[in-house]
């Protein structure tokens, strides 16, 4: 390994060759502010466009000024970071950025979560020197996601994660000079462009530019109307990341406390969506085992590989852009969905309230999913099974609005019927969980043999693509996974020619999966979230009593009281869904 | 946008994809490609971009990205008689700006529109080089020299 | 087409296009180089001007002298055609009449060659072409 | 004999072709087909006076040549030897005819290295090109010399590059050869984008052949066997030559494999750009012929390393290509007498602008502003008064009588606070407001300005702003300050090239016409009687009669009065068009 030396600000720094000044220098604690820059490294994503121009540092014998974040730190190269002109070039640049930026932090979604709030107050600007004409830009908001692009500063993170990361396409750089602004094609509506919500574009915007849909006032309506019983389920991955919103160390996992706080919002059941998911492993699990019996015995009717079908940003995305392969995802609605038709059925009957008076709401972890609750299909008589979805973030607000102290919360547990589940169903927040959850218990299903040991390490990891063969008592199982749309995107070119040798394949959208979700708290670029947030799943995991959902006794008690067996007529119509040819279609005869 | 689609001359849109294939379907070809459906079609409309993207395997929003970061490129049908008044700086310090403002008052069009009967389209274009003749004024292709604001009239009146 | 193969191919080439080109590379530099002018009006033309011009042309080449041959309108001196004019480097030009292909042998070895002025020269004020027009 | 008829654009803009057709007409009912050539050259770059049509052998220049001359022109000159008096230029001082152009102030400081074959030969003949040393410089590399040594060569002539950077070519060469690669890239930066530049264009259009053997010679250097050339689509009829050329070329066996009976092959491709000035930024350019937008990316990586399709790329521009055969032909030591300590070799710029001979012009670097504006270029249009010159378009700055007799090099203009760019020279006279000359710059700047990062994006326009302020009378002197401050940052901040020299008009107003601006900001005027909201246009009581024609023509409605009675503008409503005092026949309506 070579090395260079240098000195930043008077400090001697020893860095590794082809290491950035803005890396050199955060390595001795000199922390240069940037705005455009975003890196998470170890998923190999990186936005560094050197377009803001916050980061910029004088190198000696230059003769303009350098942007820390693209420039390599060479043998011998004397950097200051705080000299006179370059703290006035760089509250100059930040001005101009202002100067094309509404003022209106006080209403703003992102106030106090903004990364260009944050740099006017850490610069400390006081006066916009320069003024003059703003961009305006019509407001477009999608069933998910609202674009107001006034408040765009042309970072290009969004446009990198539709593209590099997720190859959506789905927004692009257009126009040029002060016109430039990200947009889908032709300024049409994101509903209209083969955006699937994912929200990675949202995960990432550092200013107000790109939020979620805010359903927050729904919700409070419908807890206020005496009415309604009002129902709530919340998916793995939100337990794993919600106390970051309360200042808890990434990975924390607030499970307790958030049933509590649900309970203090006044929801009347605070269920679980991992209860759905260990429902999703029977009706999937038990599809997969259909689908690779038949196809062992050679049935030309029925194709391989399976894919999970728990990811609406992932359905959305070959709905869109791979519609000829709609017949292969596993037709098993997501967890979120079938949640949403058992408690507006099973549950109801139960409780004996009638399907219009109950109001089920979600928190997810996640922005498609937003649109997924609004699908048509997945409604009755005009009654969504889900009525809202709230994302991880709109839940704290929630939480904070209604003065509850978090942190002072004691544990508390989910209600039953729906509240019970296993580990396999909590580690559908991650990617490499809906796989191993399936593994767990197909593989008991199919063998009738009793798993020595439940971890699969082999299914786990951050790598973008990973495979591994998974023995099933003597038949070799193929198994893929992928998370991040462009990587599902390989896989699936990959089967399209033919080429793919899986049995099963699960896909997520998300980078890292729901943990990375697009309504999960912001990572502003830190991995190590991610990671954290990773590692409390599987630890989550652990702490359960019961590891497999094929044992989870109120599932096992849903098939006797209410559907039957997997894959029956009634689960079929409950918890099963087809897909849809959503390409654009071109008015050209 | 308008919400309202286009119908394309079927014929044309079939040479569009022969173009694009004589291109091999290659994303890089993107400029070259936009050029020639330009000249097939004057103009470069959405439904055209959602063909080319389609055929060089692109997203449309990169299509339109790349459409609207060249001026040579247009989505507005250009008039009959297309007006480009150069705007280089030797045009313009021999007085170029006067001729378009008196383009603008007579054809009570902007620089970029066409006029409602769709007979003049008016557009500048940064130098064509003929700066001996400045400021220089040209109608399709032919190329008018030393005009005044005086003169627009006359050759306006060359298309009526 | 043939193909250029080779660097001798490129020189066979580029001198055989030479004379095609010559004559705008001396042209600018004309006043280094002995210009001779043909009166090729019809009067020159009827008195065997145009054998006198290849004469010329063929004659200057083979000898190796740079020259500038070329036609002109009438200068006037019909009585004495054909009549050339011949400007020397740096000097006057000078008019000769009655010129036929042994006249202009001797121009060509006497004038041309050794400065040194042959019978035949039109006794005028060595007006040139140019300043005549006016 | 031969008649050369320019076709430049500017003069087939002027119907040169025109001329060609009814020369040749002419000639052919005087049955005089076969002993008079008429041949369409390119650019002889004397475009004020296009279209031109010079005959040899006796050099005559014909200049503003109308497509009826033609008959005069054969049966003059042609058949009578008498040059056609109308159609000599005169000198505007002595008012003398001369009909040699060597004679003329616009030629005789001139010299002609890149700009050698245009206006000589026929652009669309390989032969006549050949006979002129085309590919003989090639011939000569290939033959006699290892790239190493070529390399060497270029680096000891001392070339630099001609479009605006000034980058010793030979080190750009050596970088691009260092870097292995299994594939590598030659690229000709035609994408001439200076609105008043047309260099890049001529040479294209007059001698393509030159640029075509200098990237064969530079693929040879750099181990490259593809070129490509990026060249504006607006450029049609440099576009259709040099793609004449490259097919010429290619059935001579100069391009393609095995050139000259070599091991080396090489062939060359078109790109076309659409119209955005940034993509003359090498890593622009680059992503534009990949299909992409056109925004610049952070160097390094230099092309040299990973350009395009990501292999090493070596880019110059058209006019630096023109100059690399002779250098060969002639040597390294022939090329580096010529010019300045630091910049060797000649410059061409296009003059234009107030200026008598506006045009193409080839001189040693070294000349004076002044040889350039009075000797070549013919004084001030008009008998005015010189004001300014304008270097290197919208990245340059705007030098005045002081600088006169600074020799133009690449470092004596940045030290003005210039830049050579690319060769625009526009000069400009008393009657052009400095103020808003920088405006109209930054006015391009905004337009051409990719929107990558911030300070290029919203810092030009911010400036843009600020000027219009001024220009409109509401600017203080605050705003100055302000306008100094963030051309600063601009320049210290920006991503390429383009932002990094943006404020350059700005900051030489500001610098060499500060008292302008000062006038604009403390008195609200504007001298040169160009900011249209620091007029008035006022009717004289004593002269106006009363017509009231001028009520008639106001579009606005702002002049009131009665008839036979003096009239009044209503200032609040003018908008100042104009229209009052072109319809005035009694003189009553004045600017103020």
């Amino acid at each position: 390994m070579e090395f260079v030396n240098l000195t930043i600000d008077n400090k001697t720094v020893k860095v590794e060759k082809g290491t950035s000044i803005l890396k050199a220098a955060r390595s001795v604690g000199i922390d240069i502010p940037t705005l455009c820059y975003m890196s998470l490294g170890d998923m190999n994503i990186e936005n560094k466009p050197g377009g803001c121009r916050i980061c910029v540092v004088e190198v000696e014998g230059r003769k303009n000024l350098a942007p820390a974040c693209c420039t390599d730190a060479h043998t011998d190269m004397v950097i200051k970071t705080n000299t006179m002109r370059v703290l006035n070039a760089r509250r100059t640049v930040l001005e101009l950025i202002l100067s094309d930026h509404p003022a209106d932090c006080l209403i703003c979604a992102k106030s106090g979560n903004c990364e260009l709030q944050d740099m006017a107050h850490k610069l400390g600007v006081r006066e916009i020197h320069y003024k003059g004409e703003m961009s305006t830009y019509k407001p477009d908001k999608s069933p998910s996601i609202i674009r107001d692009m006034d408040k765009c500063i042309m970072c290009r993170r969004c446009e990198m994660m539709c593209n590099q990361v997720q190859t959506v396409g789905a927004l692009w750089g257009i126009n040029r000079g002060f016109e430039a602004v990200v947009s889908p094609a032709f300024e049409m509506d994101l509903e209209k462009s083969t955006c699937t919500y994912c929200g990675q574009c949202v995960a990432v915007c550092p200013t107000g530019a790109l939020t979620e849909v805010d359903h927050t006032n729904q919700v409070i309506r419908a807890l206020a109307d005496p009415n309604k019983t009002v129902v709530v389920q919340t998916a793995p991955a939100v337990r794993a990341a919600l106390g970051e919103e309360f200042g808890l160390k990434p990975g924390t996992l607030v499970t307790g406390k958030m049933a509590a706080a649900l309970r203090r919002l006044g929801f009347d059941f605070v269920f679980d969506t991992d209860f759905a998911a260990d429902l999703t492993i029977m009706e999937e699990g038990t599809e997969l085992l259909d689908r690779l019996g038949k196809f062992l015995n050679g049935d030309k009717e029925v194709k391989l590989p399976i894919l999970t079908s728990c990811c609406p940003g992932w359905v959305n995305f070959f709905e869109k852009q791979f519609p000829e392969m709609k017949d292969i995802p596993s037709t098993a609605r997501s967890p979120q969905q079938m949640f949403g038709a058992i408690a507006k059925t099973y549950f109801a009957e139960k409780i004996q309230t009638k399907r219009e008076d109950m109001v089920v709401v979600s928190v997810m972890p996640c922005l498609a999913k937003k649109y997924e609750c609004q699908r048509d299909e997945f409604a009755t008589d005009g009654n969504p099974d889900v009525d809202f979805s709230i994302s991880t973030r709109e839940l704290a607000n929630l939480i904070k609005g209604a003065n509850i102290d978090f942190n002072l919360l004691p544990d508390e547990d989910f209600d039953n019927p729906m509240g019970d589940s296993t580990g396999a169903a909590v580690i559908f927040g991650t990617t490499g969980g809906v796989i191993e959850a399936a593994v767990r218990s197909a593989y008991e299903l199919h063998t009738k043999k009793k798993l020595e040991k439940v971890d699969f390490e082999q299914l786990r990891g951050l790598e973008g693509v990973r495979e591994a063969t998974i023995d099933f008592d003597g038949l070799p199982i193929r198994i893929g996974i992928a998370h991040g749309l462009g990587n599902a995107r390989k896989l699936l070119e990959d089967i399209k020619a033919g080429k793919s040798d899986f049995h099963a394949i699960e896909i997520m959208a998300c980078p890292g999966g729901c943990i990375g979700g697009g309504g999960q708290p912001l990572h502003h670029g830190d991995s190590s979230i991610l990671k954290a947030r990773q590692i409390a799943i599987y630890q989550e995991d652990k702490n359960k009593p019961i590891r497999k959902s094929h044992e989870n006794p109120f599932i096992i008690k849903l098939y006797e009281e209410y559907l039957g067996h997997p894959m029956s007529e009634k689960a079929h119509h409950l918890l099963h869904t087809h897909y849809f040819d959503k390409k654009n279609e071109f008015l050209i005869e | 946008m308008s919400s309202v689609k286009i119908k394309l001359n079927p014929a044309e849109v079939e040479k569009l994809k022969e173009v694009c294939a004589s291109f091999g379907n290659q994303s890089g070809e993107l400029i070259n490609v936009l050029h020639k459906a330009q000249s097939i079609f004057g103009y470069l409309p959405a439904e055209v971009q959602e063909i080319v993207a389609q055929e060089l395997n692109v997203p449309v929003a990169k299509v339109y990205g790349v459409v609207t970061f060249y001026s040579f490129f247009t989505m507005i049908p250009k008039g009959q008689h297309p007006i480009s008044v150069c705007t280089g700086t030797a045009c313009y310090v021999r007085g170029a700006e006067k001729v378009l403002d008196e383009f603008k008052r007579r054809l009570k069009i902007e620089v970029g529109e066409t006029s409602a009967d769709g007979k003049f389209s008016l557009s500048c274009l940064r130098c064509v080089g003929a700066c001996g003749l400045a400021p220089v004024v040209l109608v399709g292709e032919k190329v008018y020299g030393r005009v005044s604001a005086d003169g627009v009239a006359d050759i306006l009146a060359e298309y009526e | 087409m043939v193909k250029i193969k080779s660097l001798a191919d490129l020189q066979k080439l580029k001198a055989d296009m030479q004379t095609k080109v010559d004559l705008r590379e001396k042209g600018e530099s004309a006043e280094n180089l002995v210009q001779v002018k043909v009166a090729m009006a019809t009067c020159g033309i009827a008195s065997g001007a145009k054998q006198v011009m290849e004469f010329f042309m063929d004659e200057l080449e083979k000898r190796n002298i740079e020259a500038v041959v070329t036609q002109t309108g009438c200068m006037g001196y019909c009585y004495a055609e054909p009549t050339i004019e011949v400007t020397l480097p740096n000097q006057d030009p000078v008019v000769f009449g009655y010129v036929d292909t042994k006249k202009a042998d001797e121009i060509i070895e006497k004038y041309v060659k050794e400065g040194i002025l042959v019978d035949g020269i039109i006794p005028v004020n060595y007006e040139t072409i140019d300043d005549k027009n006016k | 004999m031969h008649l050369l008829v320019c076709g430049g654009t500017g003069c087939r803009a002027s119907a040169s072709d025109a001329i060609v057709g009814k020369l040749e007409k002419e000639l052919e009912e005087k049955n005089l087909q076969d002993d008079v050539q008429v041949v369409m050259t390119g650019c002889f770059g004397f475009c004020e006076k296009g279209p031109i049509v010079k005959v040899l052998p006796d050099n005559t220049f014909y200049v503003q040549v109308k497509p009826d001359d033609a008959k005069s022109i054969v049966e003059e000159h042609v058949i009578k030897g008498r040059k056609v008096d109308k159609l000599l230029y005169r000198d505007p001082e002595t008012s003398k005819e001369i009909s040699d152009s060597k004679h003329m102030g616009f030629y005789k400081k001139q010299l002609r290295i890149a700009l050698r074959n245009c206006g000589v030969i026929n652009p669309e003949s390989i032969d006549e090109a050949i006979a002129r040393d085309a590919y003989a410089a090639l011939a000569k590399v290939l033959g006699e010399m290892t790239p190493e040594q070529a390399i060497q060569e270029m680096i000891n002539s001392g070339l630099r590059g001609r479009g605006g950077g000034g980058f010793p070519t030979g080190l750009k060469w050596k970088f691009a050869a260092d870097n292995k690669a299994d594939q590598k890239y030659v690229v000709c930066n035609a994408d001439e984008g200076d609105p008043g530049a047309f260099m890049d264009r001529s040479i294209l259009e007059g001698d393509p052949h030159s640029v075509i053997e200098a990237m064969a010679i530079n693929g040879y250097c750099i181990g490259a066997s593809k070129g490509l050339v990026y060249i504006r689509a607006e450029y049609p009829l440099a576009i259709e030559r040099l793609k004449t050329a490259i097919n010429h070329a290619r059935d001579y066996g100069l391009l393609g494999e095995n050139i000259l009976g070599t091991n080396f092959s090489f062939d060359i491709e078109m790109r076309y750009g659409a119209g955005a000035f940034v993509c003359g930024e090498e890593t622009a350019l680059i992503h534009s012929m990949e299909g992409e937008r056109g925004e610049p990316t952070f160097k390094p990586p230099f092309p040299a390393e990973s350009g395009y399709l990501g292999k090493p790329t070596n880019v110059n521009n058209v006019e630096t290509y023109a100059n690399i055969p002779v250098i060969y032909l002639k040597g390294a030591n022939w090329f580096n007498k010529i010019g300045t300590e630091k910049s060797k070799g000649t410059k061409v710029f296009a003059l234009a602008g107030k200026i008598n001979n506006v045009g193409l012009i080839e001189v040693p670097m070294g000349t004076t502003l002044r040889e350039v504006i009075y000797e070549i270029g013919g004084g001030i249009k008009d008998g005015k008064k010189f004001k300014a010159v304008q270097t290197g378009g919208p990245s340059g700055g705007c030098l005045t009588e002081k600088h006169l007799d600074t020799p133009i090099d690449y470092d004596t203009l940045i030290a003005s606070g210039s830049m050579m760019g690319s060769g625009g020279m526009i000069v400009m006279d008393e009657d052009d407001c400095m103020v808003s000359v920088a405006r109209f710059y930054l006015d391009f700047t905004v337009e051409e300005s990719c929107g990558k990062c911030s300070p290029c994006r919203i810092g030009n326009k911010r400036l843009y702003e600020q000027l219009d302020i001024i220009c409109k009378g509401k600017g203080t002197l605050d705003d100055l300050d302000k306008l100094r401050n963030l051309s600063h940052v601009i320049k210290d901040t920006s991503l390429c090239g383009l932002g990094q020299t943006s404020p350059n008009p700005v900051l030489s107003t500001l610098d060499n016409f500060y008292h302008e601006y000062l006038e604009h900001v403390n008195d609200k005027k504007c001298r040169a009687g160009v900011c249209k909201d620091l007029m008035q246009y006022i009717i004289d009581n004593e002269q106006c009669v009363g017509c009231t024609a001028c009520a008639r023509v106001c579009p606005v409605g702002a002049i009131s009065g009665e008839r036979k009675g003096p009239h009044n503008i209503d200032q609040t409503i003018c908008i100042k068009c104009g229209a009052c005092i072109e319809k005035c026949k009694f003189s009553a309506i004045s600017i103020q």
